[in-house]
């Protein structure tokens, strides 16, 4: 299937707009409300003042989304932002098929998050912080996503990762929850390094043949400047960034902690729209990423290694939370999977299924924690079904989804990345099979949790149980919408919408068996942990004891987090220890005062020469004359 | 108008040593008045600053020591333009904020309007032994501030800040006179004057040791990777106006005198130069971030993180392209403008509580909401976040060194990296966590004065951060005369900056 | 007449005999009588000079010097009555009142 | 008859006014009653105020007198102002210094203006024995003055070390001018200096040199020779070691710089190579021996030590700058160190001389003005601009750097550091330690506070605008032709 992606006719229609700056201003003067008014007019304000701003902006949105020129796009220049020497960076908003689709997905989910929250933050005082941040949060989404250059996208690429420092920490009180913010922010500013690097390379070496520009579009125009090799380099770089934003092998570590945040915080930040931030720059570029294979093989491969390997720790996790982050990390390898094969339409359909039936998963389990009195451990909770009917039947809809039942939104995305992954050139049969497996794995994890939570007799405390209730209205509709879009996602014409970009979609004709075997591998999956946890829990308990060391090592992680503290945390504080310690406080004062001292030292001895004895002083004078004569007679 | 600016202060300080002792509340508001009269005033050079012409405008010339052919002879250009007015921005902050010091009021006020003059007339001297005299002037006021308003070891700190940088100075002043003989051997005339200086062909060998000694005397100042221990000595026992005054514009006098001075003079030493002081300042970024990590004390992180912006700047500067210079100068203004706020904001606290121990706090969120927001920004604006001031600068710097070097460019970013950690994790037991001491309890939050001093420094952090062309066009043609200057290699013809003519292609609007 | 050098070379001992004097003797006013001869052997060798050379200035400056030598000694032996009726000695060893 | 010779008066006149002041001075003393002793001051400062006049007014002549031994040039004059500079200051300070130590004001006035004749009469010399006249007037007059106040031990001692060692090293010097006239065949530095040119040196002349090197260096205190001073120094009354700190060391390098750089200027390469020596060994020396010190007034010995060796400096860098550096730096040194003691002796009580370190402590926000003057004197000698000081030291150091001596200059520079250490070391104690030494109410003492008024307003006015003061140097240098 070759890549006969858009030439240049993409670009002659761009339509010079004046609305677009603002999607992402609606959200900012959000913050600003509530910032300086949030506390004087009290909760009710917030609560229409923050969800309100977002859906202007959505608003917004959707007329860009009309308006858009057949396989062209809008255009909003503000203002000149940076210019020196031969770098100059506008100001400039964009958007085209890729941006319209997710500032759609950002506002649209984004909304209903907002709505969600007002719900479940109901008992916490400090309600504006919190909205301030979760709208800062969707401005800088929506500049990430219609930034017109790539300085742009990575303004909103820190700006995301300092929101989303701020919303995991956002109980500061509790130590632990403050460190997880600090360890994403910085994991994040690891990958942030990596991009930085890319893009430096990229402008230089597009500099070689006089071409200075961060724009996409004239980047696309002029991909021919850059040569094979440095494209790879530059690829890896932006991948090490896309990593350490959507969570990748080496960089993942910090999203199973971020689950450290309110729980609307990981449905918003940590589902639907950051952790995507990584696979929206590499779809972005794909005109870059189309010169170098490698680059893009590397890519597929950690893609489907994430996918597998999260998908074994999500296998055996009891936090309800941790369970669907491990399964948000493994989702996202597939969507890493997709692009690395070249099937960027299906990567970024994958995107949009996954952000709707993720976000309802989280809401769900939100929901669930909500009722259980903050309780977040699965084995403490169990009958649920009855007692909370909404959240049951949405959270079961969305499983259905994420497992790749037929019919539903998850099925289409995530068979197309199987099918492309087998029928591709840069695909390969390997690939498929760890997909399928880990198709197979997801299916088992989430139905596993399913039936923990919401079947059986409920194991918690007497007046836990007293407490569960079905969330308020505000918390079970957005549930609802949700459900309906994860069936409803499947059937969007994304494929075809997304053409002018990504280039026509031709569907991978593959051999019936590969085609149909994920998904009776997932029904499989299903229909196992149906067995094992409704039909005879003792399996599992026993399965449990029989592989007890296969079992504690998923579940503490493989201890990846112990490693990395020790082999990297423990070392730098160690040696910057030394340095403070010997290097500053010995080596260089030590000279410092060093010299100072024998100064003196010699000044004390010089001193003695003047014991006060007259003829001792006749003597020097006569060492002295004997000296100049000495001089003199040689 | 340049006169003015700079004695003005000067003046005042005389006035105040005659007011009497007991009207400390008159002397702060006469102090006041004159520093915003200065800024006013040098708002005016702003203004009126011709951002067309690369040469120095406001000049203004008048003989002093005829026999060494000495003049008063000060101008501003585009890079002093806007460190004088950070001078003169810092000064008024810094007064104000120093309401709550009570020993000897009148001497700290004299002795900070001196600094500033001295401050002032070193940035705007175009006669090398003017610029030598106000260079020694800086000294003495802030030797003061230290040694008498300061903390525990304030005497070995002053001493040793005075001692440190006198020994690179008295160097730089041998060269200063090798350089006028030497001009009098070709031209025959003995001239301090530094754009006739410019002009001079000197041998490359004569060059390397010549540059190394107005460099040493620099590099203390910066202060560079091995001249750095004064620093935190300095900063830990300067009260809180002199820190801010220390960080904000005496560091920046070093990586001025640089740009002005060591390369333009001596090009071939500088591009000699150009491996040993790349590297010094990448080891020093990730020496000054490694450091500031594990320091107890709040003032001591801060100089130390101050270490590591500076040698960002001087990163920048000797990558010898547009790109590294406009940004190392554009840091210069924010390193002022941040690290100043984050040294108000840890005076703010020391005076509260009187403890520079980060363990002595924690939880301040809940106490001083808005105390802790306005950290929140400054820290961010110092780690550099995209869409605050810092990040502007260090973009430009990696893109310059980048450029230039490489793993230079590789190291700096991870520069970057080991900035947030310190930062975020001091910010994390200071501002976030439980409210466990009990005095942490009664910390009353801002001020009205308090809020008066930030809200400035916030509002420069955001606008130099969104909207910094004002700015950088501004510095565009004396960036780019000094460039020239620096390529010239001995060749002493005046070349004129010949770059191709970008093709500036930007896609139709 | 002797060659110019016997005289030259009679005065130079006599000059470093006054200076050993100066240097090893005890006694304040041996040390000023030391002295006293230092400059006398410089009188010996200015008159032989004066003669070598035919000119009288140096016969001249030998006057000069006496007169010099006789105000030095007036003084010199005032200052050391004066030493000694405080410290009740003169010995140069235990003048050390201010040292270091 | 014998008829008397033509003499030239005029160039006489700067010596004869203090002469005879002297002895006006000696007369009106027998007559008056104790309390009325400070007329006598007042009648001194009268004396020499003319005769800086008659000196200012004689600056632009050149006429030699006594055929050739004596001159009366610019240069000899502009240093008879620094003498009338250095004696009015000490006569304004002795005044009330006198009260709280028991001096008899008659002799001690008389002898310092009998010191003055003797530098005027050396600073105009042409010839070997009026130099040396000259000296010998001086210096017997200042061995007496150090040991003017009898009670104290210390004075005494000090006389007699001065003495011993001033006799002593003007053994050398005499031996020195023997050889010279051996070698050259006269005593008149002009046919000196045209014997040299001609033949250059012979190992006599050399010898001759090396002997006038080592009596100049007692004079001067240069490093060998340096080891009385700081003994001296510290015994003799205060305003008595800043007429020696400044007269002597004045009138010694006007002698010094006459005969070596004007005289024996043709064989500049022979000397310098010693003098390069001595201008190190006695910076270094000075600088560091002072940083060990605690009494400031043994401290200000060693520096004036130190500063001897900055003026040696300028030697060494010979004729172009170096002679002009050299007076021009005599005149900001004698400013500073004039002042310097003027403050020592402020603080001092009748009975406590206070001198140590921890005299000063807490004197910065106590007595605010005298404090001030003296941070002007100490950063001014450290040579912190704008301070005459920093001007002097700038003038000596781009004269060696000129003349081509560069590590002189990098270590002179060096040492500067090192003196700023034990200058600011007086303002760490003055203003950054606490005290209660109460010094007498300066209101109480004008001639004193006029005294250390002068020396400031000079330190600071000559080194904020100091373009005339240096054009009048290099003039009255470039007379001696």
């Amino acid at each position: 299937m070759e890549h006969a992606h858009a030439t240049a006719q993409a670009l002659s229609l761009s339509l010079s707009v004046s609305y677009l700056r603002y999607i992402p201003l609606f959200p900012l003067l959000g913050v600003l409300f509530n910032i300086f008014l949030g506390h004087r007019l009290g909760r009710k304000a917030v609560n229409i003042v923050s969800p309100g701003m977002v859906f202007l902006s959505f608003l917004v949105s959707l007329h860009a989304f009309w308006n858009l020129p057949e396989g062209g796009r809008l255009v909003d220049t503000m203002w000149l932002w940076i210019s020196s020497g031969t770098l100059h960076v506008d100001f400039a908003l964009q958007v085209d098929q890729l941006s319209a689709m997710m500032i759609l997905v950002v506002t649209g989910v984004g909304f209903l998050i907002h709505v969600y929250s007002t719900g479940y933050m109901a008992h916490d005082h400090d309600v504006a912080r919190y909205f301030a941040y979760l709208n800062l949060f969707t401005a800088s989404m929506l500049l990430l996503v219609l930034g017109e250059n790539l300085l742009l996208l990575f303004v909103g690429w820190e700006g995301v990762g300092l929101c989303s420092y701020l919303l995991i920490g956002f109980w500061y009180t509790d130590d632990e929850k403050a460190s997880a913010g600090k360890k994403a922010f910085i994991v994040n500013r690891v990958g942030d390094a990596g991009f930085l690097l890319g893009l430096f390379l990229l402008f230089w070496t597009l500099g070689e043949s006089n071409v200075w520009t961060l724009s996409f579009s004239t980047i696309q125009q002029h991909i021919a400047a850059v040569p094979a090799e440095v494209a790879t380099v530059i690829c890896l770089l932006l991948f090490v960034g896309a990593a350490g934003k959507s969570a990748q092998i080496p960089l993942y570590v910090w999203l199973p902690d971020a689950m450290a945040g309110p729980t609307p915080v990981s449905a918003l930040i940590h589902a639907a729209t950051m952790v995507t931030a990584g696979i929206y720059m590499i779809a972005r570029l794909n005109f870059l990423y189309a010169l170098s294979p490698t680059a893009l093989s590397v890519v597929a491969t950690v893609g489907a290694a994430t996918a597998f390997f999260a998908a074994t720790i999500g296998l055996v996790q009891t936090d309800i939370k941790k369970v669907l982050a491990y399964s948000t990390v493994s989702q996202l390898g597939y969507m890493f999977l997709a692009l690395g094969v070249g099937a960027y339409t299906a990567g970024v359909f994958h995107l949009m299924t996954h952000a709707f039936f993720k976000a309802l998963l989280f809401l769900g389990a939100g929901s669930v924690i909500h009722g259980m009195s903050d309780e977040q451990d699965i084995t403490k909770m169990g009958g649920l079904k009855s007692k909370m009917p909404v959240t049951f039947w949405t959270f079961f809809i969305a499983c259905l989804a994420i497992a790749g039942v037929p019919g539903l939104s998850g099925f289409f995305s995530k068979d197309l990345i199987l099918e492309e992954a087998y029928a591709s050139p840069l695909g390969s049969p390997m690939l498929w099979l760890v997909g399928t497996i880990g198709a197979g794995m997801t299916a088992f994890y989430m139905f596993r949790l399913l039936f923990v939570t919401f079947f059986g007799e409920n194991r918690a405390s007497h007046e836990v149980q007293h407490h569960i209730h079905e969330s308020p209205a505000s918390m079970t509709v957005p549930l609802a919408i949700l459900a309906v879009l994860s069936i409803v996602g499947g059937y969007f014409p994304l494929l075809h919408f997304l053409s002018p970009l990504f280039g026509e979609h031709h569907e991978p004709h593959v051999a019936p068996l590969i085609k149909y075997l994920p998904t009776v591998v997932g029904l499989g999956g299903i229909a196992l942990a149906y067995v094992m946890y409704v039909l005879n829990p003792a399996i599992a308990d026993n399965m449990a004891r029989g592989l007890s060391a296969f079992h504690k090592l998923l579940f503490n992680k493989y201890y990846i987090d112990e490693i990395y503290d020790a082999v990297i945390v423990r070392p730098i504080v160690g040696m910057s220890n030394w340095l403070w310690k010997v290097w500053d406080a010995i080596v260089i004062d030590g000279t410092v005062n060093g010299a100072a001292h024998t100064m003196e030292a010699n000044g004390s001895l010089l001193r003695l020469w003047q014991n006060g004895n007259v003829q001792n002083y006749a003597l020097s004078f006569l060492i002295g004359a004997m000296a100049i004569l000495g001089y003199y007679l040689w | 108008m340049v006169s003015a600016v700079i004695f003005l202060p000067l003046l005042a300080a005389v006035l105040l040593l005659f007011m009497a002792k007991e009207e400390e509340e008159l002397a702060r508001r006469f102090a006041l008045g004159v520093a915003l009269v200065t800024f006013v005033i040098s708002l005016g050079l702003l203004v009126n600053f011709d951002s067309s012409k690369a040469d120095f405008q406001f000049v203004e010339r008048v003989p002093w020591i005829a026999d060494f052919g000495i003049h008063y002879y000060v101008g501003v250009d585009g890079i002093s333009l806007f460190l004088v007015l950070l001078t003169t921005f810092l000064v008024p902050i810094v007064l104000l904020a120093s309401w709550d010091v009570h020993s000897r009021v009148k001497e700290y006020l004299f002795f900070f309007l001196m600094l500033e003059t001295g401050m002032l007339g070193a940035l705007v001297a175009l006669d090398l032994f003017l610029f030598y005299v106000f260079w020694e002037v800086m000294l003495i006021p802030m030797y003061f501030l230290i040694g008498v308003w300061g903390g525990a070891r304030r005497i070995y700190a002053a001493i040793k800040f005075l001692l440190y940088t006198m020994v690179g100075s008295l160097l730089m002043l041998v060269a200063i006179l090798y350089l006028a003989y030497l001009h009098n051997a070709q031209y025959g005339a003995v001239t301090f004057d530094l754009l006739q200086l410019y002009n001079l062909k000197i041998p490359e060998q004569t060059q390397l040791w010549l540059f190394a000694a107005f460099a040493l005397s620099f590099a203390i100042k910066v202060p560079l990777f091995p001249f750095h221990t004064w620093l935190p000595d300095a900063h830990v026992e300067a009260p809180t106006g002199g820190s801010v005054i220390l960080a904000g514009v005496l560091l920046k006098m070093g990586t001025y005198g640089f740009l002005r001075f060591a390369l333009p003079l001596f090009p071939d030493a500088a591009h000699a130069a150009v491996p040993t002081i790349m590297a010094l300042s990448v080891i020093g970024i990730i020496y000054g971030a490694l450091v500031a990590m594990v320091q107890p004390d709040l003032k001591k992180l801060v100089a130390y993180s101050s270490v590591s912006h500076l040698g960002f700047v001087m990163l920048g500067m000797f990558a010898f392209n547009m790109q590294g210079i406009a940004g190392s100068v554009y840091q210069m203004l924010n390193h002022g403008i941040s690290t100043g706020a984050l040294f108000l904001l840890v005076g703010v606290v020391y005076e509260r509580r009187h403890t520079r121990l980060i363990s002595d706090y924690g939880g301040l969120w809940k106490q001083m909401p808005v105390y802790a927001s306005v950290f929140l920004v400054t820290m961010l604006s110092s780690i550099g976040l995209p869409g605050l001031n810092g990040f502007v600068g260090e973009f430009l710097i990696m893109l310059g060194a980048f450029k230039a070097n490489v793993w230079a460019g590789a190291f700096a970013v991870s520069g970057v990296v080991l900035g947030a950690v310190y930062m975020l994790w001091m910010y994390q037991r200071v501002i976030f966590g439980e409210l466990k001491h009990e005095e942490n309890k009664k910390l009353t939050d801002l001020s009205p004065r308090e809020i008066a001093i930030f809200t400035p420094l916030l509002a420069l952090m955001l606008l130099m951060g969104l909207y910094p062309q004002p700015f950088l066009t501004r510095m565009e043609k004396s960036i780019e005369a000094t460039l020239a200057r620096v390529e010239r290699k001995t060749a002493v013809v005046q070349v004129e900056p010949v770059e191709p003519p970008p093709v500036q292609v930007v896609a139709e609007r | 007449m002797a060659p110019i050098s016997y005289h030259l070379i009679l005065s130079g001992i006599l000059f470093t005999i006054g200076v050993m004097g100066v240097l090893l003797r005890r006694n304040t006013i041996i040390i000023f009588m030391a002295i006293e001869l230092m400059l006398n052997a410089v009188n010996l060798s200015f008159v032989a000079l004066a003669r070598h050379l035919g000119s009288m200035d140096g016969q001249l400056i030998v006057l000069f010097v006496m007169a010099v030598a006789a105000a030095e000694a007036a003084v010199g032996l005032a200052i050391i009555l004066m030493v000694f009726r405080n410290k009740e000695t003169i010995n140069a060893d235990e003048l050390k009142l201010m040292r270091w | 008859m014998i008829k008397l010779p033509p003499v030239n008066w005029l160039s006489l006149l700067p010596a004869i006014i203090p002469a005879f002041t002297g002895i006006l001075v000696l007369c009106w003393d027998l007559g008056m009653k104790n309390e009325e002793r400070h007329r006598l001051a007042w009648l001194g400062i009268l004396g020499l105020a003319i005769t800086a006049v008659v000196s200012f007014c004689l600056l632009g002549r050149n006429e030699p007198a006594f055929n050739g031994s004596y001159t009366l040039d610019s240069y000899a004059m502009f240093f008879n102002l620094i003498f009338c500079l250095a004696g009015i200051l000490t006569f304004l300070m002795s005044i009330q210094y006198l009260h709280t130590s028991d001096i008899h004001a008659g002799e001690y006035y008389a002898l310092i203006l009998f010191a003055i004749v003797g530098m005027v009469v050396m600073a105009a010399a042409t010839d070997l024995v009026n130099i040396f006249l000259g000296l010998e007037t001086m210096s017997i007059a200042v061995y007496v003055l150090a040991g003017i106040w009898r009670q104290r031990l210390q004075s005494n001692e000090a006389a007699l070390k001065y003495f011993l060692l001033g006799a002593f090293a003007s053994g050398f010097l005499l031996y020195g001018i023997a050889l010279l006239y051996g070698a050259t065949g006269s005593i008149q530095l002009g046919k000196i200096a045209m014997h040299v040119n001609e033949h250059g040196a012979s190992t006599i002349l050399l010898i001759g040199v090396a002997m006038l090197i080592v009596g100049f260096g007692f004079k001067v205190a240069a490093a060998p020779f340096h080891v009385w001073t700081p003994d001296v120094y510290e015994g003799a009354p205060t305003t008595i070691t800043a007429f020696m700190a400044v007269g002597v060391k004045a009138a010694a390098f006007a002698a010094f710089a006459r005969v070596f750089l004007h005289t024996l200027g043709g064989i500049h390469g022979q000397w310098e190579g010693i003098l390069w020596v001595l201008a190190v060994l006695t910076m270094t020396v000075g600088n560091i021996t002072a940083l060990v010190q605690n009494n400031v007034k043994r401290m200000l010995a060693y520096s004036s030590i130190a500063h001897a060796g900055y003026l040696l400096v300028a030697m060494v860098a010979g004729k172009e700058l170096g002679g002009a550096a050299l007076m021009y730096y005599l005149v900001a040194y004698g400013l500073m160190n004039l002042g310097a003691f003027g403050v020592i002796i402020a603080v001092g009580r009748r009975g406590e001389p206070n001198e140590e370190f921890a005299d000063f402590a807490g004197l910065g926000f106590r007595y605010p003005l005298l404090a001030l003057a003296m941070t002007v004197f100490m950063l001014s000698l450290t040579g912190i601009p704008p301070l005459v000081g920093f001007v002097g030291k700038f003038y000596i150091f781009s004269a060696a750097v000129k003349a081509g001596y560069l590590w002189l200059a990098v270590i002179g520079v060096l040492n500067s550091v090192i003196s700023a250490y034990y200058y600011i070391r007086v303002i760490v104690s003055m203003y950054m330690h606490e005290g209660d030494k109460v010094p007498e109410k300066l209101s109480a003492r004008p001639a004193l506070a006029v005294a250390i008024l002068i020396a400031a307003v000079g330190t600071i006015w000559l080194g904020v605008f100091p373009s005339a003061s240096m054009a009048l140097s290099r003039l009255s240098f470039l007379a001696l032709g």
